[in-house]
């Protein structure tokens, strides 16, 4: 990869006594997609912001191509944003939305033409950019958006929530788009969300942030199943937390099981997805090598379409289990006993403090 | 109740039009009673247009007049309640809202008060004469000060500045911060959002405020008398002459109407002209 | 430009200072010589409150008429504003808009005009007198309608009224119309989803337009002495007199900041008022 | 369940020359959880306001409890409704908004102090009584309406897209939460919403809705396994829909394949799940029996976390198969050829005209 495209080094910002951002490191490579994921207030937006130029950092130094742009301006940064909920130009046309940064370059007429033609193919707006941006779509406002800031052949494209203002379906449409737009083009995109769907849909790379610290960072396969912190597990995809002890190398849950496990004695929390655990009756069969078993009782069912959704009450802890959808007979019923099943290679035992 | 029920919207229209009927008759009424002559002072219907004519005629030096002044007044003002707008939505934060209280307080905080300030201040015995001899650099109190169109414009100016400010906050209230920073991520200096992305959303609040301040302007006749001195005979102290001493509100309709037609003619080319230099690229 | 940064509101708040300093200075400065004395026609700096005395001794009465007028004409402009601002912003649909821009060009169609009107209209050569002798209900033209308080009360009121609607109409356009819905589902009858849940919302918006009428009504001196009569005589008549043919700024000033103290302490107790009756439960 | 607890019996809509809701017949029993669930503008809106009593219908006959109430307004309906974005009184405190029906209603205090007692207990507001619906969170608001409206024991409560505002993670807990206060008053609940999910997540009958007209009801597995058309199948879940022609008992796909299939002659579409396809290296291996298989390329394929997406590229349609997450090892690469297999059990023809 070579010498990363953006580097933030140390890069921090306070707003009076609350600190948005702690000091904070990271290299964002060409072609990169990267995800900028954590609650709301976790300071990513502030982060997405210093790229952009409208927040200037109190500490630290942010370079784009080996130039150091910690405080220039958004107007000549080599960067440009898709806003949340779009923010385009409601007096003017798709076409004036998208010619509009060109314009202020003063570009050539023709030149204009030509790449607003390039932009409206590329998202797919043709036949559309007389209309005013009050009277389409949020979908085709989105794509508005997405080719006035591509226009300016930008180093970095940055993006805030992109999809959060669309409905489901459209949210998994614009995704793909998303992403084949960002393989023809070749660029490099930043974007900011609070919804892990869509940041394991979009990104090649994910760095999750919380309360203003840049808590891991790395590709999405490695940030599901390899979570730094009990936060990342429950923030990237849905997980089952289950308090306990170690005790010579032997691991006690409060849920009432026990399993072997490396490491120095003292609290733990074992982390294990929905989707790798599994409910059976085993009425005293013996359990397999490399498996995990806990005795709960069922307390919701679901039928989800592709899925079942239980919840099953252990002691004290309520867990998630999700397993293939399956006719109604072998289902197991509110109320009663089960046996949740897992496979210890799928959980991941944390120590806490 | 049900409200927003859009397809329901004429149900209210006959209702609403007796309101303004009632509100607008006396209006039309005058609007009528230009056309008539008065005969021995009583009024005659009659469908002439000879007060009208007559208007233009014995009137058009006090109208190009009054109308200089009030042009003058509405571009200033206009332009002054841009900026005060623009720094309370823009860049004063949570301090807008009690600012614009003091601006509406200060709406009417008294015309007659408004006046007398300031032929206090630029009187004989006013405020600027007191600290020129006081410094020394005038011996007598100058006089140029007051009673002169100059005077006229400060103090209507005074006056009709909140209502300026208002019409054009609201058009500045309902456009959106983040296409302004689109545009300043897009490349706009700050100065081109302002001409790009401002003004060309809030044309009909900045049309609104320049028509409030010229038909005030227009139609004033306090201030001149007041303040403007004898040589300030804006058309307002005539219409009043002419409805007063003369007793003839059949020429006092027609000039009021002449005034109000032309600062229709005025609004719709000053509209004309916003709208084309601010307008979409 | 970055607008919408919450934390640097108090940047811009200097620079509104002057502003508003340019523009309030003026009447502060009259209310400081309000306190002076004048003496051989000229302002001597003094700290006394006489002026002020003399006021509330030697016209009490007036103050008292005028402020029965100013309250009459603020209920009533104030209740049809209300009426009016509610049937635009939830009966009106679509139409609400260009209504709005009605009131708002009748909104200065001209004081003097609206005056003359009501003069003409009421007068003894007047529409309701001509219809009257026409249908032979009079012999003589009857002269009570002009020259008297309720000939004020109606002109002022026809004046002020689009002054009234538009803060109550602001207010009512930032209430939302589902939790309207919400309360009928909930078992209120259309009355109470007023009395409820827009008036107790829209307080401060009544409160203003109330205190526009009680300000312009007051302060007025146009009217009553055109249309009041002689014995119509409200303070505005009386400063006037006092700046003009008297010419002492002090006593002038001392009475305006009386007519604006006692105006702030009727909007004091009618907010207080308001603010009880349409609390919220 | 005997009688119906609400029966609408040829109820219509039109506003001017367009038809809302064309004439509709549905019952509604005690205990229901129902969903009318369809896209924007298909009726399901103005159906819920015909419940309610906000919109009065054409024709048809709308009976509560036995009561027709076709004509009668909200403030006299036996319905409570959730608003979409909640409709809170801005002005009142937590409290006061809950109380609000039955101060209009003139209960006595300490009656209504008890009720809002229970109701606070109900959806766990506990605290927040005195503070301003303006100043707590989105769900928190959420609660208010809920209670808001509960505390009025509706003969049925009517919910309006109740999860549309909040986030992921919120509208998971809500969901739960809002199964539990169903089961723990017993109550009868409708609601509309655009969202399959949300739907099958809640409801234990789904009506789906199109164009003004019902087009099909059921429980979620009924609609889910066996949609009665194309839109239901593409609607309620992810589906490929594959285009095919059936001659003489057998269908032979645009796709290329070919399988037999009972019916008539014409055209068909065959419905397969994502979750049901699986991809797979034949090398030339038989086909077991009862299964489809069909040749194509993958386009794109994108971790999420739980699962696989990989999007094929099959002779005239692109098609998304969801597989169990794996390794990077045994992923298929970008534009790689494989065969999607299926089970004939799991895909659905549908008669096409």
């Amino acid at each position: 990869m070579g010498h990363p495209l953006v580097r933030l080094d140390g890069v921090s910002k306070a707003y009076g006594k609350i600190v948005a951002v702690h000091p904070l490191t990271l290299d964002i490579f060409r072609g990169d997609f990267v995800a900028v994921l954590g609650p709301s207030g976790c300071g990513k937006t502030t982060l997405l912001n210093m790229l952009a130029g409208f927040v200037l950092p109190d500490s630290g130094r942010i370079e784009i191509d080996g130039r150091d742009v910690s405080h220039v301006g958004p107007d000549r940064r080599p960067t440009n944003m898709v806003f949340q909920g779009y923010a385009l130009f409601p007096h003017m046309t798709v076409r004036q939305n998208i010619a509009y940064g060109l314009r202020i370059r003063n570009y050539p007429k023709q030149e204009i033409d030509e790449r607003v033609g390039e932009m409206v193919d590329l998202v797919h707006l043709g036949g559309l950019e007389r209309r005013a941006v009050t009277e389409i779509s949020g979908g085709q406002q989105q794509r508005v958006a997405l080719a006035r800031a591509l226009i300016m052949r930008p180093d970095v494209l940055l993006l805030d929530e992109p999809l959060a203002a669309l409905d489901l379906k459209l949210r998994n449409s614009m995704q793909q788009e998303l992403r084949r737009i960002h393989q023809s083009i070749g660029g490099t995109f930043v974007f900011v969300t609070h919804d892990q769907n869509e940041a394991m849909g979009l990104a090649n790379r994910i760095a999750v942030m919380r309360d203003g610290l840049l808590v891991q960072e790395g590709s999405p396969e490695e940030i599901y199943s390899t979570p730094r912190t009990q936060f990342v597990s429950n923030f990237i995809g849905e997980a089952n937390v289950l308090p306990g002890r170690r005790t010579s190398g032997v691991v006690v849950l409060d849920a009432g099981t026990a399993f072997p496990s490396k490491g120095s004695d003292g609290t733990v929390a074992t982390v294990v997805r929905p989707e790798a655990m599994s409910l059976t009756k085993l009425d005293g069969a013996p359990i397999e090598d490399g498996k995990v078993v806990m005795q709960g009782t069922v307390r919701d069912a679901v039928f989800l379409g592709s899925r079942m959704k239980y919840v099953v009450e252990v002691p004290g802890n309520a867990i998630t289990v999700y397993t293939p959808p399956s006719g109604r007979s072998d289902r197991f019923a509110m109320d009663n006993k089960v046996d949740v099943v897992w496979n210890m290679v799928d959980q991941r035992v944390l120590d806490t403090e | 109740m049900t409200p927003a029920i859009r397809s329901r919207g004429w149900l209210a229209l006959p209702y609403l039009t007796v309101y303004l009927l009632v509100f607008v008759a006396p209006l039309l009424y005058f609007f009528v009673i230009s056309f008539w002559r008065v005969r021995l002072f009583r009024l005659m219907p009659d469908a002439s247009l000879a007060n009208y004519a007559k208007t233009l005629e014995a009137h058009s030096v006090s109208l190009i007049f009054t109308f200089e002044i009030a042009f003058t007044i509405a571009v200033i003002v206009t332009t002054l309640a841009f900026v005060f707008a623009y720094v309370v939505r823009f860049k004063a934060g949570r301090y807008g809202t009690p600012l614009l209280f003091v601006v509406l307080i200060a709406l009417f905080g008294g015309y007659l008060t408004k006046i007398y300030v300031w032929k206090t201040i630029l009187g004989q015995a006013g405020v600027i004469n007191s600290a020129l001899g006081l410094l020394g650099i005038v011996n007598e109190p100058i006089t140029f000060l007051l009673y002169n169109p100059v005077a006229v414009v400060i103090t209507l100016s005074h006056y009709t500045l909140p209502l300026a400010i208002l019409p054009i906050y609201g058009a500045l209230r309902s456009i959106e911060d983040m296409p302004l920073r689109a545009a300043r991520d897009l490349g706009a200096s700050r100065f081109r959002v302002v001409w790009d992305v401002v003004l060309p959303q809030c044309r009909v609040g900045i049309l609104i405020a320049f028509s409030l301040c010229l038909i005030f302007a227009a139609g004033d006749f306090v201030t001149p008398l007041l303040i403007g001195g004898p040589y300030t005979s804006m058309i307002g102290k005539l219409i009043q002459l002419q409805f007063g001493f003369h007793g003839d509100a059949a020429m006092g309709s027609a000039m009021a109407f002449t005034v109000i037609g032309i600062c229709l003619v005025v609004i719709f080319m000053v509209g004309t002209l916003i709208f084309t230099v601010f307008r979409v690229r």
